[in-house]
């Protein structure tokens, strides 16, 4: 697999400079694009979520709201100008800081987390090939740079000089750290039975075995683990007690407004993207088409569906599907108490997880020793 | 993911430098705890792009994850929660100037007289495609033992921090 | 029915007024509110301060329900404003609010109260604007209230 | 899964914090002092008096026609339950016995429509309060229809000024009795709905079950009352057991809580008992639909309404709860006093009682449970 840099590198290797001036140039594009992807799924997350929350819950605003008069007969289309009101408002709005907030540490958290989330992004593959940098330790480096924006939430909770936002922090940060272990575990069955950490290896061996999921019982459970552990690490619902708007207000985001709490927005969803792509990616197949979830009796002509471009459709389909399931998620079901969520987490998924890793081994030693 | 040229890496390499001391200078200035302590984490990622440097990716990300999604976490949970931290300030002044300098500058003279008399191999390194394998098979093999050991007090410092936090409760 | 067992224990203390309520004088409120919660009124629904408009004196009513018996008992005690009425409060846990209610807004002043304070109206309020007496302040916190009122409605 | 503490365990530095009066879910201007150790709430103060709007002193000096609109504005989501209980109280005081019957029949099926919306409020506004938004803007969507048939029946959405002392403002519109009907057809399947979603939710199962249980001698001793009592195990309701109007007509049942889902007297109870009561709204909506008579409405509303000198306190069965006027007449025209025992008055002074000791979720769950409308507290 090859990295968009180096491609681009080869790319612009005509104009002749320096190769270090050149890679500096060149990083620009794909720095660009990811802010792009951000924005704009961000942009088009907020819409669907809305959509999606007025289907389910019989919202009449999201259903009708137009741009420059266009409704796009209600149902579809209709409350598409809400979402670029959206954007202007939060652009616009007065950024209002605390006067016994402590204004560095306030300014800072919210980049930390946005630069959290862009790291991460770096590893992130949208395609085969189409990866900004491909790590040896991709999964690795995924769980690593998605740690970091933890700090960012507590700084944010702690600088707001709130009450209500310490204890958004501290869940936020008891949470996220918890709910890393089993993250980490469900993935180390991917990479227990691959072999490597690089996603496109893991990618290439779904697409001479089978998807991951389908692999054995122990990574059907784990992909359910790990999916609703990522729900928790983004703080979506039911696992959303860091912000519970019905017990502290907006938890750490609570003195946040205009463009910073922009950024928070920008980089939650953006974190959504980044665990429903690694999900698909590690489990779903990746960019392979669902034609060869078990790989065998596939007429070779179907494999037309495969490749760098169409794989990019593929995968971005599966991963839109795990947000929506996230949005259906936060549209149905109340809120855990954090006790329970600690429960939850240490007490049911980390013994499962432990007893997959175990029995997971247990299946590739047999099975390396029968279906050979 | 290589760096082509010398150049551009020394460069980079001399700026992460400066933000590792500039950052760990802050962590022991700074006035408010919770300012060091966001400080630890540019030097925290300063060191892990150091490894990288070195072609030690797995170092570098297990640097990331570890000590800055857990220990400083942790310590910013510690100072964060401490009473009335708002208030604090640290008491920066500093008790036997003197020989404190005396005995840095006898550090730092020593230190200096090492890197200039040691006869350093300098070598192109050439580039590692991937060192997990290598740190894996090391770990299960050859260095099974300490692994083992380490793990055995993590787990008692495990066992000790939960009967710690127990006891309060059943009192 | 419900009045003639007070009426039987306490002959001189009660009067039976017309409605069958019962007139207590406030020396004697301590020791039968207490016979009442033992006899069968464990509901405390109401507590009830007004003004007699004469003599500067004030009256309570208390409204009693019993869930065992499904019977009601109404209670009251008139005495000069500046009196202090034994508190039920740790009886009936409901008479609490109501009691700090009938201080707020009518001033009477209850004994043994644990968190007697206002309730309704801000602390620094000054008077109890249930007494018909009250007339309305020249200056609330300072500010001057408005005696033109033509245009508030 | 953790249980109260004891108390005295709870030795480490405690922080105040104020819950309101701008909080999303103090149910509007509701001030909590909340005392807590970590996550854990040791001391509960609710603090009033911010919607305080002098409603007994206005009382003393507007005549009893003029008091009518005022009541609506106290419980402003059951605004038909305190015009018709103001209205018989002052029928109480005056002496009159006998309505026609037309009219006792429109005022139970404003009154039973009334409470069928404010425990859809009620219930809704739990979900929202343990995080289900959905819940919420299902049940505000068929609030929405019994708003639109109380909007046919007197002009107005939130406050209707329509039980009047004596009678009714005027009599219903001609298609009403069909309308409601389709209503009812509608709205029945809808309660499984809600149960689907919400009640046997899991999640909603483990927030709300075992939590914030109120023992039936506390919520005596507090005189708690309505819902909030019967979820505690009472079957007391003054519809059944002291029938005013024409509630001895039909055939209900009085639900209670029963603790399916952990303690007699919890958080779930409390909600499910408001669910329940829907079901039993409609059965009493329905025979009443059904024997509706024929009348003129307001034949029996006094031309002046000047009581004999004297008192009445008269109780009334809200959707929160025991409604209890004390009147004292003066001989005027006007009352010399009137005292309302608002029923969510006593049933917020009940929340430190049951939920100090718990989380702070949980004193949201609580206080969700408790179902208070601000407007009639502070009044």
């Amino acid at each position: 697999m090859t990295s968009v840099v180096d491609s681009l590198l080869n790319l612009f290797s005509f104009t002749g400079l320096d190769n270090s001036i050149l890679l500096i140039l060149v990083l620009h594009i794909p720095a660009l694009s990811i802010f792009l992807v951000m924005v704009v799924n961000a942009t088009v997350a907020v819409y669907v979520e809305r959509k999606v929350a007025a289907f389910m819950q019989d919202r009449l605003g999201p259903m009708e709201v137009g741009l420059f008069g266009f409704k796009g007969g209600k149902k579809f289309w209709g409350g598409i100008g809400q979402t670029i009101a959206d954007a202007i408002k939060l652009l616009t709005k007065e950024d209002i800081v605390p006067d016994s907030a402590d204004k560095k540490l306030m300014l800072l958290a919210p980049f930390i987390i946005f630069i959290g989330a862009f790291l991460t992004f770096i590893a992130v593959p949208f395609s085969q090939n189409l990866v900004v940098s491909d790590f040896n330790i991709g999964v690795f480096y995924i769980m690593a740079m998605s740690s970091v924006g933890v700090i960012g939430i507590i700084i944010a909770g702690w600088s707001s000089n709130n009450k209500w936002s310490l204890y958004g922090s501290m869940r936020a940060a008891a949470q996220i750290v918890s709910y890393e272990i089993p993250i980490g575990l469900s993935l180390l069955l991917a990479v227990l039975v691959v072999g490597s950490l690089n996603l496109g290896d893991i990618v290439q061996w779904q697409a001479e075995n089978r998807w991951f999921i389908f692999h054995s019982p122990f990574t059907f459970i784990a992909f359910f683990i790990f999916f609703i552990s990522v729900v928790a690490e983004t703080n979506r619902t039911p696992f959303d007690i860091p912000e519970a708007e019905s017990e502290l207000v907006a938890g750490w985001m609570t003195e946040y407004s205009g463009f910073k709490w922009a950024i928070f927005f920008l980089s939650e969803y953006a974190n959504m993207m980044i665990v429903s792509i690694v999900a698909s990616v590690v489990f779903l197949g990746g960019w392979l088409s669902p034609f060869a979830i078990i790989n065998v009796g596939i007429p070779n002509s179907w494999m037309i569906f495969d490749g760098p471009l169409i794989g990019i459709i593929w995968l971005m389909s599966k991963a839109l599907f795990l947000i929506f399931v996230m949005m259906w998620f936060r549209w149905t079901f109340p809120r855990l108490r954090v006790d329970q969520l600690m429960y939850l987490c240490w007490k049911v998924f980390i013994p499962f997880c432990l007893a997959n890793l175990f029995f997971v081994s247990i299946w590739e030693l047999i099975g390396g020793l029968f279906f050979k | 993911m290589s760096i082509p040229i010398p150049e551009l890496s020394v460069v980079l390499f001399f700026g992460i430098c400066g933000l590792i001391i500039a950052s760990a200078l802050l962590v022991v200035t700074s006035p408010n705890l919770v300012h060091s302590a966001v400080s630890l984490l540019f030097t925290f990622f300063g060191v892990a792009a150091v490894y990288i440097f070195l072609y030690a990716d797995f170092i570098a990300a297990t640097q990331v994850i570890i000590y800055v999604g857990g220990i400083l976490v942790l310590i910013i949970f510690g100072v964060m929660l401490t009473n009335k931290i708002e208030n604090a300030r640290i008491d920066s002044k500093t008790n036997n100037q003197i020989p404190g300098i005396v005995f840095t500058l006898s550090m730092l003279a020593m230190q200096f007289y090492i890197i200039l008399n040691t006869n350093w191999k300098i070598a192109e390194s050439e580039p590692r495609d991937t060192t997990v394998k290598e740190i894996g098979n090391l770990l299960l093999g050859k260095y099974l033992l300490p692994f083992e050991v380490i793990s055995i007090l993590l787990l008692a410092s495990l066992i000790g921090a939960a009967m710690l936090s127990r006891r309060k409760t059943e009192r | 029915m419900s009045e003639n067992f007070l009426v039987k224990k306490y002959k001189e203390k009660v009067e039976l007024l017309e409605n069958n309520s019962i007139l207590v004088d406030a020396s004697d409120w301590k020791e039968i509110s207490t016979f009442i919660f033992k006899s069968r009124f464990d509901y405390l629904m109401c507590i009830t301060s007004y003004d007699l408009e004469q003599d500067n004196k004030i009256g309570l009513a208390y409204n009693f329900y019993s869930t065992k018996s499904k019977e009601y008992l109404e209670i009251r005690i008139e005495f000069e404003a500046t009196t202090k009425v034994f508190s039920i409060a740790e009886i009936w846990r409901a008479a609490d609010w109501h009691e700090r209610e009938a201080y707020d807004l009518m001033g009477v002043i209850f004994e043994g109260h644990p968190d007697m304070k206002r309730i309704l109206l801000p602390d620094d309020w000054d008077g109890h604007p249930l007494r018909k007496d009250w007339k309305e302040p020249e200056y609330y916190n300072g500010m001057p209230v408005p005696k033109d009122k033509t245009y508030w409605e | 899964m953790y249980k109260v503490l004891d108390k005295s365990i709870i030795g480490a530095d405690e922080m105040v914090m104020n819950m309101g009066p701008q909080h999303p879910s103090t149910h509007g201007v509701l001030r909590l002092k909340i005392v807590t150790d970590g996550e854990i709430v040791s001391h509960i103060e609710p603090i009033i008096g911010y919607l305080h709007r002098c409603f007994e002193k206005h009382c003393e000096n507007l005549s009893y026609e003029q008091i009518v609109p005022f009541t609506d504005r106290c419980d402003y989501l059951a605004a038909m339950h305190m015009a018709h209980g103001y209205s018989i109280a002052v029928e109480k005081l005056l002496g009159i016995e006998e309505l026609p019957e037309r009219v006792e029949y429109i005022r139970v099926i404003l009154a039973e429509f009334q409470r069928i919306a404010s425990h859809l409020i009620a219930v809704g506004v739990f979900g929202l309060d343990v995080g289900a938004i959905t819940p919420f803007t299902w049940t505000l969507r068929d609030r929405e229809r019994i708003i639109d048939l109380f909007e046919s029946v007197t002009g107005s959405r939130l406050l209707y000024n329509y039980i009047w002392p004596g009678g009714l403002a005027h009599d219903l519109p001609p298609n009403f009795i069909q309308k409601a009907n389709d209503f009812l057809n509608y709205f029945e399947p809808q309660i499984e709905e809600y149960n689907n979603l919400l009640t046997t939710n899991k999640i909603f199962i483990e927030r709300s079950a075992d939590i914030g249980v109120m023992p039936v001698d506390v919520a005596i001793n507090y005189g708690v009352s309505g819902p909030t009592l019967r979820g505690s195990g009472v079957p007391f309701d003054l519809r059944k057991d002291e029938p005013y109007s024409i509630y001895q007509k039909f055939d209900f049942d009085v639900p209670v809580g029963e603790g399916l889902m952990g303690t007699v007297g919890d958080c779930w109870d409390r909600y499910y008992v408001k669910v329940l009561e829907m079901k039993e709204s409609i059965k009493i909506l329905k025979q009443a639909l059904n024997s509706i008579p024929e009348g003129d409405v307001k034949a029996a509303i006094p031309k002046k309404i000047r009581p004999k000198k004297g008192e009445i306190y008269s109780r009334y069965e809200t959707a929160r709860g025991d409604l209890g006027l004390y009147i004292r007449s003066g001989g005027k025209n006007m009352p010399s006093r009137l005292k309302m025992r608002s029923p969510a008055y006593c049933n917020l002074s009940v929340l430190n009682e049951i939920s100090a000791g718990w989380m702070i979720s949980d004193v949201i769950s609580v206080l969700g449970s408790l179902d208070i409308v601000l407007g009639e507290i502070d009044r």
